[in-house]
């Protein structure tokens, strides 16, 4: 066997290894909205007018035209005698919009100056959308592993949100004065509260599936409408829970000891590593009980094939409601962070961190440790997308294109299997990326 | 910076239909220095700086960054007005800006900052338009104290914001005042007419809140002080941008005898005004003189509560340029000094009965005057 | 015999799948106006070759001569302009549809320019068309409210109403009763002497011996002889078919009785459309023996075990298990008392196809010791019991890493024997142990299945083979219509009886059930 | 009298079959909650008649208000046009769940092609060439490529919902676009004879076809309003009565029977899907056209309502009659909602009341909720070769 005949074989292993083979898809899908997110603001460019061109297309290049006979001169003369160089560009177009530097900016411009500065105010924008991104991630990934299509992440975590913003508005003053000791008690009863309160919201979607089989799908978009209803009722009325400080549908600003500490990072950019790392160990955390419990076998069987479920006596509707509670609890907690950490009281107007969730499970698989690369992928768009707004003239709207770029390319694996195919002859034809997390069926004959 | 005309580009390409790639070819717009000229290829390693050269060569450039509030530009109003405030100070002064446009809440802290924080260009003012960045901006303002911030319908108490809020329900008294007595009578103009059988007006809110709910109570007062019979039908649709739902809410109002309705929902009056235009009757703008803005209701826009959002802008950057920016205070617009006012619309403001417009100017002069006292909250109208 | 009589003629056709050749260079010529039968076991290649002909798939190499001209289908389309049509296993029809509208389908007579179809039009062909060939259906009828046995005359008519000379039935008698097939085998003499050709495929030796002209033999995707059906015999065929010599018949000792295990009164059941599939069923498993239920799928025995191993909540009677009544308990307490339970549809209940074998190893019992504890799963102890099935039950490739999905049916099979033997159940419940399973693992499962027996365990086994149920049955109850008819004596009943007690007809000699007491025949 | 006796019995029948679909075959609960609805509707009627100042009959003035009907009517186009959208694609075996992003994409082009047009017609059409396109690539993706419906269904969804703002701001500067023309109504339209015969009083009972109480709003109304009848109309009939429908309907439940009937299915999804495109692409415009204006902020201006879209059709039970009957459910709901608020009917808080249309939604869905999809439904079909 040859060196290269033992590489393909190698790499057509790893191809077939389906994690590996999700991630090639995932990054693949990632390059190619990329690109055509760039025909995108090349195409915009020419729709819009401006005095000079931010990035022109010429034909040949100024490699050609201008670096190249700088360089050899005589090299060029020798080839083509007689002026016969072009010295100038046949065609040229020149966009609007560059392309390259939007991408600079958003791509690393979420980072800011990072190297020097790891604790930047944009770098800190990131990991906040991060750490949130992350619970609303894992939440619907494991309602997917369920096979549960939980589109109401976005009405879990309002209802989170509020429930946390407006206990802690009672339980917290009175124990302001403890210090430390208060936010050992506060913060974890207030992520408590949004993981109870969106646990339960999620609980009734998941019931009405298990027992009165209404489809979840339309029942949770319902729910996020109820849940954006409920919340302004509640904040709009100072009879009710609203700041009668305030012009905003707003709760009273809890004090600063229910909050997470900002620790390394300044208390101005809305962040703190703490939670972060909750985050984290939460993802994990899921991770293990999907994959080493019992509660994680059953909810992963009934998620890839309900009747082998029922038969290895899994209580298929147990399942569904639990699954989606916890779902729904995840979420739930997503709002407490957004609440702790980054608006310190609870406002109408959450953004749609419950949609990126599902584009950020999707694009990992349904796993909940992809789900963090996924969320911080995320977190640098929506980061980005801001510095984009500031820094340039295109529309950081671009950055919802690419998102549903993204999941249109992560949904058709077909589409690079068939690109592989053509460059090599590995990989499975395999089932597409589903609902369910990956499900299949061998024929016998 | 913003030597960008994408209106005119629209008109120029009338026909074509392509989107993105397909149509670039035989599109007319992008760079106006030309396509394929020699220069062009020559500056072809330039990359962003090129449209923000001038900030950096002519260092007497004011620069001032713009967060509008969350409806957006386009809304016709609020934003709208803001913008034209920046706008007029730019023809006027050594002005550059740039304006950013927060999808949600939690992004204005971002965008304050981003402005405050950068370095190229450094922002000498930036203006927050709307009263939900007032909490980020109490935090931003803090930690970046020497920046100066203006935050518009709000108040922040920090020595480097200037704020500006308004008297919202005098103005909308004096609509009040308007439409009062135009429902009593029978009027007709433009494309609307008012029937004096039936006495009726209405408010359409966008989101509940307190401000909006002064423009409400302010609307009230007038009508129920000029008529105390007058119905009055008030709706929230939950939304400064759903039109439709706006167009719906006003069409129910109309169809139930109202005469004339007020909107102060920023994007979502589009739908009121179109719902006049459907049923024949009038409408009555917020914000800016919408009978300008929305030129094509002009027919149906009798008069519009003007708050000059653009004049608090405007002022604020003149400060600023002048170097004389005051942080720390909180000035506030009413009636007095024309920062809220009822401007009657361009195309039926002629045709508005003269006693009609005294009455409106002498509850001007009343409240002016102190003799008047206009309610904020609509549950203190009778 | 000139070339015109011959309606069909495939030549020397090779049909590849990734990593299997299903068709190996076949020749099958095919006499007009006769039954040919294609005989084989399951995955040698019959279903292909006829796919093939139905233009479904495209040779890789080979001819296609019909009526002596050479034909190339790209897709049915063309195999139906050609005169061929097709009766799938599996019937390719429209539920929701009325029996004309799917006879009519793709093929819909149209009025007012093609803008409707002409519903009238297409309802008279249909009745026509049956009446000529003396078929009893009704055409306003939707399709999921007819039996069996008229969708298969559907199908026929779908394929004579597209003008077909030249028909392929894939197994069709497989769904029948006996009644049925009689009926079929009467269809099919019906339109031979109408001057159609019929090509039917089976696996039984018998249907082939009996309804056709001429036997075509397939083997591991090659032709292996085409014979005479009059001047063969059951044991010629049998051995072209599997290629040595078969012992047709299942040795087995006399059992021997214990303590009742499982205790079915008077259960009955609905199916998923709430209509009763069984009524009034009860019977008793004792230890160390083997009960068998024989019947045409579809008379109720899937309920009857669902309702047994606690996928269903049956409509009235109970269901007592070792003592204890477990009617309305929850499936996980039947596993937990140890019940087995080899499922009828090991691809849809048997394995979760994309867990590996460590995964699927637990299935059942992974609530609990010795596979899980203190709430987490013990991955190492699984794996060594995964690695122990394959290795006892000799399963290929024995890698305890492989996807199930990954594994051949019949390993599958003996993965799932082997994970609910392993489970030292007092009784199994085994539905159908051996289908799609090579002969040589079906000796295996039936070994295996029979030790358990002489250890004294209870086995229910359901199976619509008759060989197999009746060889190793202690006992034999027949189910038709949702109710059991009778309970035999294996080793004492012929399979005319069975077929006809299966057929929900009482031989002379038997009488209802009501009067023999279930335990009555034991022994 | 045999005639009398005749109208007596078909009444009594009548009676009895309605009471027959109501009640019989259903849970305690179910026929508890539809015995409550119809005491209730009774009521209602009888505080309209005898009490027309109490709360219960101002609601019945408002239920039966023409401005009510015409609410409803309007509200109704886009929803209805991509739930009928929804059910060929969905019938055909291809789940749209992207009719959010068809309608998304034509309300921007709409109003962008009649910006750059002048007329409404053509902005329709661009509306509607847009949303062909995308449901177009949504075929491809699902068709060709396999994709998994659901989540090329969400992609198309948010393509669209991200490209729309992106486009209206690279165009007009904001998410929001400028005004333009409107659709007239029937009256306003000057079609020679019809514009005016809505208007004229008719003969016998001497009042104008629009003047008509509660239906007049029927002679009033917009032309997507017709055309949505129109297309229902034409849907049923397409599915029930041509042989594409019957096409479609096998290749949802059957399609390996379809293929072997010899029909391309592959042909079929496109074509039904294409048509999911045409149809959410003419409500989507018509959305948009109706204020002359595209809204992009935040969900934009459609808000949901492809969502609502699948609701109506499964509640309609992919009968194109359903889906416009619960169409009309939901969307008169909401027009009521408004009318509630702005008279000041119930004093419930506008907050509240606008959740009336979903909490409906739940609460039918979960009583009523089990709809059969086709069993082919958000399956992948490959014909022979790739078996």
């Amino acid at each position: 066997m040859s060196f290269s005949e033992r590489a393909h074989d190698l790499l057509g292993r790893l191809v077939r290894a389906s994690a590996f083979e999700r991630f090639l898809i995932s990054t693949s899908a990632l390059l190619l909205s990329v690109f055509i997110g760039a025909l995108i603001i090349l195409g915009a460019g020419r729709m819009t007018d401006c005095a000079s061109a931010a990035y022109t297309i010429a034909v040949p290049g100024k490699f050609v035209t201008t670096t190249l006979p700088g360089l050899v001169p005589g090299v060029v003369k020798s080839v083509l005698p007689g002026g016969l160089w072009p010295s100038q560009a046949v065609f040229a177009m020149g966009f609007c919009y560059d392309p390259f530097a939007v991408y600079d900016l958003l791509f690393l411009g979420a980072l800011g100056d990072v190297l020097n500065n790891p604790l930047n105010s944009q770098f800190a924008t990131t990991i906040a959308e991060t750490t949130i991104l992350m619970f609303t991630g894992v939440a619907v990934a494991v309602a997917f592993r369920a096979d549960i299509f939980n589109i109401g992440v976005q009405g879990q975590l309002v209802v989170g949100a509020l429930t946390t913003g407006v206990v802690l508005t009672y339980v917290a003053p009175p124990l302001a004065g403890l210090g430390v000791l208060a936010t050992i008690v506060l913060l974890p009863l207030g992520l408590l509260l949004g993981g109870v309160a969106g646990g339960a919201y999620a609980a009734v979607p998941g019931a009405l599936k298990a027992y009165a089989d209404a489809n979840e799908v339309i029942t949770t978009i319902m729910l996020n409408f109820v849940a954006t209803s409920i919340a302004l009722f509640l904040v709009s009325r100072e009879k009710y829970f609203k700041d009668p400080e305030s012009f905003a549908n707003q709760t009273v600003n809890l004090p600063d000891v229910a909050l997470f500490p900002s620790w390394l990072f300044r208390a101005r950019d809305d962040v703190s590593l703490l939670a972060f790392a909750f985050a984290v160990v939460v993802l994990v955390g899921i991770w293990y009980l999907l994959q080493h419990t019992p509660f994680g076998y059953d909810l992963r069987t009934s998620g890839l094939q309900p009747d082998a479920a029922e038969y290895g006596g899994v209580d298929a509707d147990r399942t569904i409601v639990s699954s989606m509670t916890l779902s729904g609890a995840l979420a739930g907690i997503g709002g407490a962070v957004y609440v702790l950490m980054v608006l310190g009281n609870f406002q109408t107007g959450v953004p749609d961190y419950g949609f990126d969730g599902i584009t950020v499970s999707i694009l990992a698989g349904n796993n909940p440790l992809g789900v963090g690369l996924a969320a911080f992928l995320f977190g640098v768009l929506k980061s980005g997308s801001i510095v984009v707004q500031v820094g340039s003239d295109v529309p950081p709207t671009l950055v919802g294109v690419l998102r549903g770029l993204i999941i249109l390319f992560v949904a058709m694996p077909e589409f690079f299997r068939m690109i592989g195919q053509k460059f090599g002859s590995f990989g499975r034809p395999g089932e597409p990326v589903a609902t369910d997390g990956g499900s299949g069926g061998g024929s016998d004959e | 910076m913003s030597n960008f005309d994408r209106r005119e580009f629209i008109k120029a390409t009338a026909g074509i239909g392509a989107v993105g790639l397909a149509g670039m070819a035989g599109c007319t717009g992008g760079p106006s220095d030309g396509d394929g000229t020699e220069t062009t290829t020559e500056e072809s390693t330039e990359t962003t700086e090129d449209s923000e050269g001038t900030t950096t060569a002519e260092s007497d450039v004011t620069n001032v960054g713009m967060v509008y509030a969350t409806g957006g530009l386009g809304d016709g109003s609020f934003n709208d007005q803001a913008q034209s405030g920046i706008q007029q100070a730019a023809e006027d002064f050594n002005v550059d800006f740039n304006e950013s446009q927060p999808d949600s809440v939690s992004q204005f802290s971002d965008y304050q900052q981003q402005y405050a924080g950068s370095t190229d260009p450094n922002y000498d003012l930036v203006s927050c338009i709307g009263f939900l960045q007032a909490d980020s901006l109490t935090e931003t303002a803090a930690n970046y104290p020497e920046q100066n911030f203006q935050i518009v319908d709000s108040t922040v108490d920090e020595p480097n914001v200037g704020s500006y809020v308004f008297r919202e329900h005098e103005g909308s008294y004096l609509v009040g005042v308007l439409a009062a007595h135009l429902t009593s009578m029978s009027f007709s103009a433009g494309a609307g007419s008012t029937q004096s059988d039936s006495t009726n007006v209405g408010f359409v809110g966008g989101r509940e809140s307190s401000l909006i709910q002064k423009f409400e109570a302010g609307f009230k007062a007038g009508v129920k002080a000029t008529n105390d019979d007058i119905d009055i039908q008030t709706s929230y649709v939950g939304s400064f941008n759903d039109t439709t739902a706006g167009q719906e809410a006003a069409l129910s109002m109309y169809n139930s005898g109202s005469d004339i309705v007020f909107h102060a929902a920023g994007n979502t009056g589009t739908g009121v005004f179109q719902a006049a235009q459907d049923e024949g009757r009038f409408a009555i703008g917020v914000d800016r003189d919408q009978s300008v803005t929305k030129d094509s209701y002009a027919n149906v826009i009798l008069a519009s509560m003007v708050k000059r959002v653009d004049t608090a802008v405007y002022n604020a950057v003149e400060a600023t340029v002048n170097g004389n920016f005051q942080g720390g205070e909180t000035t506030t617009l009413g009636l007095d000094d024309d920062g809220v006012a009822c401007v009657y619309g361009q195309q039926l403001g002629s045709e508005i009965p003269e006693d009609v417009k005294t009455a409106v100017s002498d509850a001007r002069q009343s409240i002016m005057d102190g003799e008047t006292s206009v309610p904020q909250d609509p549950s203190n109208v009778n | 015999m000139t070339q015109t009589d011959t309606a069909v003629r495939l030549e020397d056709i090779t049909k590849r799948f990734p990593g299997v050749v299903a068709n190996d260079n076949v020749d099958l010529p095919v006499e007009r106006g006769s039954v040919h039968a294609l005989l084989g076991e399951n995955g040698a290649g019959k279903t292909t070759l006829m796919n093939v002909l139905y233009g479904l798939y495209q040779p890789d190499s080979g001819r296609i001569v019909v009526d002596g001209e050479e034909r190339d289908f790209a897709s049915p389309r063309d195999a139906i302009d050609a005169g061929i049509g097709m009766i799938h296993q599996h019937f390719m029809l429209v539920d929701t549809m009325t029996v004309a509208e799917n006879i009519a389908l793709g093929n819909e007579p149209r009025k007012w320019g093609g803008l409707a179809v002409d519903r009238e039009a297409a309802r008279r062909d249909v009745v026509e068309l049956s009446e000529r060939y003396g078929f009893d259906v009704d055409p306003d009828k939707t399709i999921a409210d007819v039996s069996v046995g008229v969708q298969q005359r559907v199908e026929i008519l779908k394929a004579l109403y597209r003008g077909a000379d030249v028909l392929i039935l894939d197994e069709p008698t497989a769904v029948l009763t006996p009644q049925e097939v009689e009926d079929l085998f009467d269809v099919l003499d019906e339109l031979t002497d109408q001057g159609k050709t019929v090509i039917f495929i089976t696996h039984k030796l018998g249907e082939a011996m009996h309804a056709a002209d001429d036997v075509t033999v397939l083997r591991d995707g090659k032709n292996v002889g085409t014979v005479d059906a009059d001047e063969t015999t059951r044991e010629e065929l049998a051995e072209l078919m599997v290629g040595r010599e078969v012992v047709l018949d299942v040795e087995s000792t006399p059992p021997d009785v214990g303590d009742t295990v499982l205790d079915v009164d008077a259960l009955s059941v609905l199916d998923d459309r709430e209509v009763p599939a069984v009524t009034d069923v009860s019977f008793v498993v004792r230890e160390g023996e083997v009960f068998g239920v024989a019947g045409v799928d579809g008379n109720g025995q899937a309920e009857l075990v669902e309702a047994v191993t606690g996928l269903r909540d049956p409509e009235a009677g109970s269901v007592e298990f070792d003592g204890r009544d477990v009617t309305d308990a929850p499936r996980r307490d039947r596993i937990d008392s140890g019940m087995a339970y080899i499922p009828e549809d090991r691809q849809e209940r048997g394995l979760v196809m994309d867990f590996d074998l460590v995964e699927n190893g637990i299935l059942g019992s992974q609530h609990g010791a010795p596979f899980a504890s203190g709430g987490t799963i013990d991955w190492d102890a699984s794996r060594t019991h995964a690695e122990d099935i394959v290795e006892e039950y000799d399963v290929r490739p024995p890698d305890a890493d492989t996807e199930a999905v990954a594994l051949s049916g019949g390993n599958q099979q003996k993965f799932i024997v082997g994970r609910e033997f392993e489970r030292d159940p007092r009784l199994v419940v085994a539905t159908h142990p051996t289908r799609g399973v090579d002969i040589g693992s079906q000796e295996f499962i039936h070994d295996r299945l029979l030790e358990l027996r002489d250890e004294g365990r209870g086995v229910l086994l359901v199976s619509s083979k008759l060989d197999e149920v009746q060889g190793l049955s202690d006992r034999l109850a027949v189910m038709h219509d949702g109710d059991v008819m009778a309970v035999v004596d294996p080793d004492e009943i012929d399979e005319e009886e069975l077929g006809l007690l299966m057929a929900g007809e009482y031989p002379e000699g038997y009488e209802p059930r009501s009067e023999r007491d279930a335990e009555g025949v034991a022994q | 009298m045999s005639d009398d006796r005749r109208v007596v019995g078909t009444a009594r029948s009548a009676v009895f079959s309605t009471y027959d679909r109501l009640f019989v075959g259903r849970g305690r609960l179910q026929q508890a909650v539809i015995g409550i609805v119809l005491l209730a509707a009774v009521g209602l009627v009888a505080a309209g008649l005898l009490a027309p100042q109490s709360d219960a009959g101002r609601l019945f003035a408002v239920l039966t208000a023409d401005s009510t009907l015409a609410a409803t009517l309007r509200l109704s186009v886009p929803i209805a046009f991509a739930a009928l959208g929804g059910i060929f694609a969905e019938k055909s075996g291809v789940i749209n769940i992207g009719l959010e992003g068809l309608l998304i994409i034509s309300a921007f082009v709409g109003i962008w092609a009649t910006d750059v047009t002048g007329s409404v017609w053509y902005g329709l059409i661009g509306g509607v060439l847009a949303s062909t396109l995308l449901a177009g690539l949504f075929a491809i993706v699902c068709i060709e490529f396999r994709a998994d419906q659901i989540i090329a269904g969400l992609a198309v969804w948010l393509i669209a919902l991200g490209l729309a703002p992106f486009l209206s701001s690279v165009i007009y500067g904001s998410k929001n676009s400028t005004s333009v023309d409107t659709f007239p109504t029937l009256p306003d339209m000057g079609i020679p004879v019809l514009s005016d015969a809505v208007t004229a009083p008719m003969p016998v009972v001497g009042v104008a076809p629009v003047d008509i109480p509660f239906f007049g709003a029927l002679f009033d109304a917009s032309p997507p309003v017709y055309l949505m009848l129109l297309a229902v109309a034409l849907s049923w009939y397409t599915l029930h009565r041509t042989a594409f429908g019957r096409w479609v309907e096998a290749s949802g439940e059957n399609p390996k029977a379809l293929d072997t009937a010899g029909v391309n299915v592959h042909r079929v999804r496109y074509a039904a899907v294409l048509l999911s495109g045409v149809l959410a692409g003419v409500g989507g415009a018509a959305l948009a056209l109706g204020v002359g204006q595209f809204t992009g902020n935040g969900p934009t201006m459609v808000n949901g309502k492809g969502f609502i879209a699948i609701v109506a059709y499964l509640f309609g039970n992919y009968n194109p009659v359903g889906a416009l009957a619960s169409t009309m459910l939901f969307a008169g709901l909401d027009a009521t909602q408004l009318t509630l608020q702005a008279r000041d009917v119930f004093q419930v808080p506008t907050e509240l009341v606008r959740t009336i249309p979903y909490v409906t939604v739940i609460v039918v869905l979960a009583l009523f909720g089990r709809t059969r999809i086709p069993s082919a439904g958000g399956e992948h079909y490959e014909s022979g070769e790739d078996e």
